[in-house]
């Protein structure tokens, strides 16, 4: 039964991932942040836990494991427990079909699965309900309003999405993200398609609830959000829920418009942590560039911008497409 | 451009739909777009006419549809019959087109007018080029339609809204004889292709009374087409129609689709055991010729009178046909078209300026309208049949062909011919000699702009169509006569039948009775010696009868109104009490059941979707068990 | 091995599940949640029969995905029209929305 | 019991499992939210039954589109307390029995059928055989199902805007 090992390979694939992302990525991401955004402030940043201040996100973790769980005392302890389980391990799943770089095997990927694209749209439209679930749990007016308007902005943003991924799989000819990134051997997508590659870029960050479209959990309106209510462990599961998708996203560009692993000299997963950080550095800077939207803003940007981008970019690509193939 | 026939039709209908969309804003305000579509599809019959004769054919089929194991196919034929209609309806119709700029001057609906006209065109150029009866019926219901509209053109009017019902409603009985006769066709020969169908009657596929029966009833549609007795009643009343929609449709085009229809499928008729189809043709023929005659004797409107001798030269284009007289028929089709839309526009064109339809308020417009006067009395004397004008040899050919079939049929042939002079001359004199006896404040305008005052010759745009339709009156003739050679019987021939020798004798005798009929006229109407109101009290009832047109009306509207309506009184109360009780029971019993029933009823698609399942659980269930 | 029994079981059973549902439930939106539990037991069944029955052809799971597409447009208008029925009478039980009834 | 085996139960667990907490909780938004890992178990039995591309759709749309929908409904209308009072009708036990008597009939009615298992080889059911299938044998249902898409849009938006 070679699926057995097939199961076993994905299970332990997650851990590993789990644990590389918890740890690596993660952590690294949010002292990251703290520091570009200090770089931008003309501030120094954390500095005092480790050289430089690097270890300053395992210390957070270390405080944040040994706090209080604390439950409101009318909220819906089923839903607000789950919704923790929920949002991280959506944005996990997304890394079953990311190809991180190349071996002599092969594609380090942990399912080349032929729908890849397809799954990791699906994976990421998950984390929606863990935001609502959330959101309604608490029992709290502005979790529930951060939630109610986390649906409404991801269910929105999700189409832009879906249709520059659908964009780049038309022009591979293939939902496989190997194939994808195999497909940029001679040049990347983003010359291709670079409508598409903008549109996927604003729809990430809106998915990822990042500035400008972070009204979500607007501070000044809305406390924290979805995870006000949250403590502890549960607050640094959805941080590590929020990076972590914010990582796929970046991941995904980097595979479907960046030309993936490729790259000379270097070894393929270089490039592909080098391409990654680059495109991370990117939504850090415009995080600390941009004034955020107003919800009737977010939503007619994406309906009325987007989309029809979006729409007229597949078709016109589609046609050249056909062409190509007469 | 034989092969290319088909385009022809197209033209006029491309002005139809042109007119129709942009109507008013269009170059003289649809009326150019017609005049082009109509003066093109004239010049390209003229060409295929040409072509034809130097011997060019053309038959050309698709499949349009498969009924059954039997493929419908549809196409058109361009063969000498289809070629001089082509070019006749063509040239005819170009210059009542343009006549009608002058004529219809005015009327608000102006673009319609042209638009329902350029719509006729394409209707009658259509059935021209049928060569199946599919196409051939459906354009024959089409400038039925177009009749009807063009009739009714001044709506408005209640005489002429009832004229267009009764002339479309008169043809539809016709119609549908037609349509059973081409089912028993279709049925019998399992083709609608008249080459096919033609084919398979010689092989004996239809024969015998049958085929009598289904050349009859083909007949039959053009008897309501063309007027003929006993469905002649709507063309007198189809006058109400604008005067160029009468030159065209009810004098030169669509009257005659009966006579062509009869000539296009003409083996049909031949083939009937004993010609007895052919006898039905002629008799009804000549029947018509006399009786229309006799009517157009006594009316005083001066399209009527022509009307009445549009149907009475039809009845000779009949009685042609119908006495193994194909060619002296078509040839009578072809030069009364030209002759006849020539009288009726310069009808129209004294209506227009006399404005009034009465020829007793006319008079003395010999001097007043000379070009129409002299275009008229050419007309005229080409329909009496006085040499050398078109009318006499054609009219002579038919008498002939007559006379060598049925001496019955010769008669009356001449008798209407005596008629046709008589009630002509009583025209003529009435309405051009004489001293002007209008301008009475009865005189009611007949069309809109029509002012009334002293009458004047009409303008350039309709007396040039009169001019060169008279040239066609006077010398068209020739075409068919004997001393040239006849070289329209070249032309067009029915293969196997013999052309009639030529009889000096019978020559001399028809020339003599068209200058009787010419004579009688003038002792009546011009010499006095015995003056009309001493004729008319002679014998009363005569008068009576040919006034109230034989009392068809009358009988059909007793018939259909008053015999009709008792039957349709014991419908109605069958209807209401026998057919409306049985649903008002059934009504009745429906609302008791209901209301038993409601009581089931929660409103909850709970409940529903609960008992469908319970249902669908007891069902396996019983089949499980059993 | 599972094989299209074991399938079909489940199928049968989530179907019951979903009809359960949709016959008590008051609530407009849970009846709707029964609805797509249905719909999934018969894509189950589709999908299945389709690996098992007819393995060369692909029609099962066209079906599949049409049914899948359909029951997105049923959810989107089932649910505007429990919005507007809520907007209006201010409820979501099914026996509560009675307006048109004699 | 092969890995197959003990995956499918597993799978089937979770499904009904998830089910029956959708149909019996009486709290609506506890229904809601079984209702994903019940598409997430379904989509499993999809990926066993070796249709990738229908398991993908699945999450797609019923875990990330249908589930948030009905869960946006429920937050309009409950006003987010999702406790609203009684949620069972007054045939709870008629349906609850004749729901019983549905499945039992069926699991009978499918174990007790001779299927006959279909003959040829399992073919790949990629994407691209599954767009090649929709556009080639199947595109008047694919065409349908695109305008049904397009009313349903156009219904959804005009039932549920306001009126102003």
């Amino acid at each position: 039964m070679g699926w057995i090992s097939d199961v076993l390979r994905a299970i332990v694939g997650t851990i590993i991932i789990f644990s590389a992302v918890a740890f690596i990525a993660v952590m690294f991401g949010v002292l990251l942040e703290r520091k570009i955004s200090a770089w931008m402030q003309s501030r120094l940043g954390p500095k005092h836990v480790g050289p430089q201040g690097l270890l300053q996100t395992l210390a957070d973790t270390i405080k944040l494991l040994q706090k209080e769980n604390i439950v409101p005392a009318r909220a819906d302890k089923v839903i607000f427990a789950s919704a923790v389980i929920v949002v991280p391990l959506a944005a996990l799943l997304d890394y079953v079909v990311i190809p991180f770089g190349t071996t002599r095997s092969g594609p380090l990927i942990f399912r080349d699965l032929n729908i890849g694209v397809l799954y990791f749209a699906a994976t990421s439209s998950l984390v929606v309900v863990g935001i609502l679930m959330a959101g309604w749990g608490s029992n709290n007016k502005y979790a529930l309003l951060g939630g109610m308007r986390s649906a409404a902005q991801m269910v929105t943003y999700e189409i832009p999405m879906g249709l520059a991924l659908v964009t780049v799989a038309l022009v591979a000819g293939s939902l496989s993200t190997v194939t994808i990134v195999n497909g940029q051997a001679r040049l990347w997508y983003i010359v291709t398609q670079p409508v598409a590659f903008l549109v996927f870029l604003v729809a990430a960050t809106a998915e990822v609830n990042r500035v400008p479209f972070d009204l979500v959990e607007a501070e000044s309106e809305l406390v924290a959000g979805y995870f006000s209510e949250y403590s502890g462990m549960r607050f640094a599961l959805f941080q590590l829920g929020e990076y972590g998708e914010m990582f796929a996203m970046a991941a995904m560009a980097v595979t479907l418009f960046l030309g993936g692993w490729r790259g000379p000299v270097l070894p393929p997963v270089v490039w592909f942590v080098v391409k990654l950080y680059a495109l991370i550095f990117v939504f850090m800077w415009v995080r600390w560039t941009y004034p955020r939207f107003r919800i009737d803003q977010m939503l007619n940007f994406s309906w009325k911008i987007l989309i029809p981008v979006s729409v007229l970019n597949l078709v016109v690509t589609a046609f050249f497409a056909v062409v190509a193939h007469r | 451009m034989t092969q290319a026939a088909w385009i022809i039709p197209l033209l006029p209908l491309a002005a139809f739909v042109l007119i129709t969309a942009a109507g008013p804003r269009l170059p003289g305000r649809g009326a150019y777009v017609s005049i082009a579509g109509i003066v093109l599809a004239g010049i390209a019959g003229l060409v295929v006419l040409g072509e034809v004769i130097g011997g060019a054919r053309a038959d050309v089929t698709y499949t349009w549809a498969v009924l059954g194991a039997k493929p419908i196919t549809v196409g058109f034929v361009v063969d000498p019959l289809s070629a001089i209609m082509l070019a006749m309806v063509g040239v005819v119709a170009s210059l009542i087109t343009i006549y009608s700029v002058g004529y219809m001057a005015g009327d608000p609906h102006y673009p319609r007018f042209f638009a329902y006209l350029s719509l006729f065109q394409f209707s009658m150029l259509f059935l021209i080029l049928a060569d199946n009866f599919l196409f051939i019926y459906a354009g024959w219901e089409l400038v039925g339609l177009c009749s009807y509209l063009l009739i009714g053109f001044w709506f408005e009017r209640p005489a002429a809204a009832r004229a267009a019902l009764k002339a479309f409603i008169t043809t539809r009985v016709g119609d549908f004889s037609m349509m059973i006769g081409i089912l028993i066709i279709f049925l019998h020969t399992g083709s609608l292709r008249f080459d096919e169908v033609f084919k398979s009657i010689q092989g004996g596929a239809l024969a015998g009374p049958l085929l009598t029966a289904a050349a009859v009833l083909v007949f039959g549609g053009a008897v309501g087409k063309s007027a003929q007795v006993p469905l002649h009643v709507w063309l007198p009343d189809a006058m109400e129609g604008p005067t160029p929609v009468s030159a065209l449709i009810h004098a030169a085009t669509m009257v005659a689709a009966g006579v062509y229809l009869v000539a296009r499928t003409y083996p049909l008729f031949l083939f009937s055991p004993n010609h007895a189809a052919l006898t039905v043709v002629a008799y009804i023929g000549g029947i018509t010729a006399l009786i229309a005659a006799t009517m157009g004797v006594v009316e005083d409107d001066i399209k009527r009178v022509l009307a009445y001798s549009t149907i009475s030269q039809l009845g000779y284009m009949m009685l042609g046909l119908g006495v193994l007289g194909y060619t002296a028929g078509m040839f009578h089709l072809i030069t009364h078209a030209f002759f006849k839309a020539l009288l009726f526009l310069g009808a129209g064109s004294v209506i227009h300026g006399v404005a009034t339809n009465n020829i007793k308020q006319m008079g003395g417009l010999a001097k007043l309208m000379p070009w129409t006067a002299w275009t008229f009395i050419a007309a005229t004397l080409a329909l009496t049949g006085i040499p050398p004008f078109a009318g006499f040899f054609s009219k002579d050919q038919v008498l002939a062909a007559a006379f060598a079939h049925d001496r019955v049929l010769w008669a009356l042939g001449a008798a209407g011919a005596f008629l046709t002079s008589l009630y002509m001359g009583r025209l003529i004199w009435y309405t051009f000699a004489g001293t002007y006896r209008g301008g009475d404040p009865h005189g009611q305008a007949h069309a809109a702009g029509h002012a009334p005052g002293r009458p004047h010759e009409s303008p350039a745009v309709m007396v040039v169509p009169l001019a060169i339709l008279a040239v066609f009156a006077v010398f068209l003739g020739w075409a068919g006569a004997e001393s040239l050679g006849n070289p329209f019987e070249k032309f067009i021939h029915f293969p196997g039948i013999e052309p009639v020798a030529p009889n000096f004798g019978l020559l001399v005798v028809s020339i003599a009775i068209a200058v009787a009929g010419w004579a009688a006229a003038a002792a009546i109407y011009v010499w006095r010696i015995v003056p009309s109101e001493s004729l008319r009290q002679a014998a009363p009832w005569a008068y009576t009868l040919l006034v109230r047109r034989y009392f068809v009306d009358d009988f059909y509207a007793w018939v259909f109104l008053g015999l009709g309506g008792a039957v349709m009184r014991f419908a109605g109360l069958f209807d209401r009490y026998v057919v409306d009780g049985l649903v008002n029971l059934i009504g009745w019993l429906a609302r008791q059941l209901g209301l038993g029933l409601r009581y089931v009823q929660t409103g909850r698609e709970e409940t529903y979707l609960l008992l469908v399942f319970l249902g669908v659980v007891v069902i396996v269930v019983v089949r499980l068990v059993w | 091995m599972p094989g299209l029994t074991h399938y079909l079981v489940v199928s049968a059973l989530l179907f019951s599940l979903g009809l359960f549902a949709v016959v008590t439930r008051r609530n407009t939106v849970a009846i709707l949640m029964g609805v797509e539990l249905m719909l999934n037991a018969a894509n189950i069944n589709l999908v299945a029969f389709n690996k098992y029955a007819a393995p060369g052809a692909m029609q099962g799971q066209i079906f599949a995905l049409i049914v899948i597409t359909l029951a997105a447009c049923e959810a989107a208008v089932g649910l505007a029209l429990v919005l507007a029925a809520y907007r209006t009478l201010e409820t979501v039980y099914v026996d509560e929305i009675n307006l048109m009834k004699w | 019991m092969t890995g197959e085996a003990i995956a499918f139960y597993i799978l089937a667990a979770v499904t009904l499992g998830s089910a029956v907490v959708v149909v019996t909780s009486g709290n609506i938004v506890h229904s809601a939210a079984a209702l994903v890992p019940g598409f997430l178990g379904v989509t499993g039995l999809y990926i066993l039954l070796n249709a990738e591309f229908v398991a993908g759709i699945q999450v797609l749309i019923y875990a990330g589109a249908i589930t948030v929908l009905i869960l946006f409904a429920i937050m309009l209308t409950e006003g987010g307390t999702g406790l609203g009072g009684r949620q069972r009708n007054e045939q709870a036990l008629v349906g609850a029995t004749v729901a019983a008597a549905m499945a039992v009939l069926l699991i009978i009615v499918a174990t007790r059928t001779g299927w006959t298992a279909g003959g040829g080889t399992l073919p790949p059911y990629t994407p691209g055989a599954i767009g090649q299938s929709f556009l080639r044998q199947n595109i008047l249902v694919f065409e349908g199902t695109s305008i049904v898409l397009l009313v349903s849009l156009m219904g959804a938006i005009m039932t549920a805007r306001r009126e102003d």
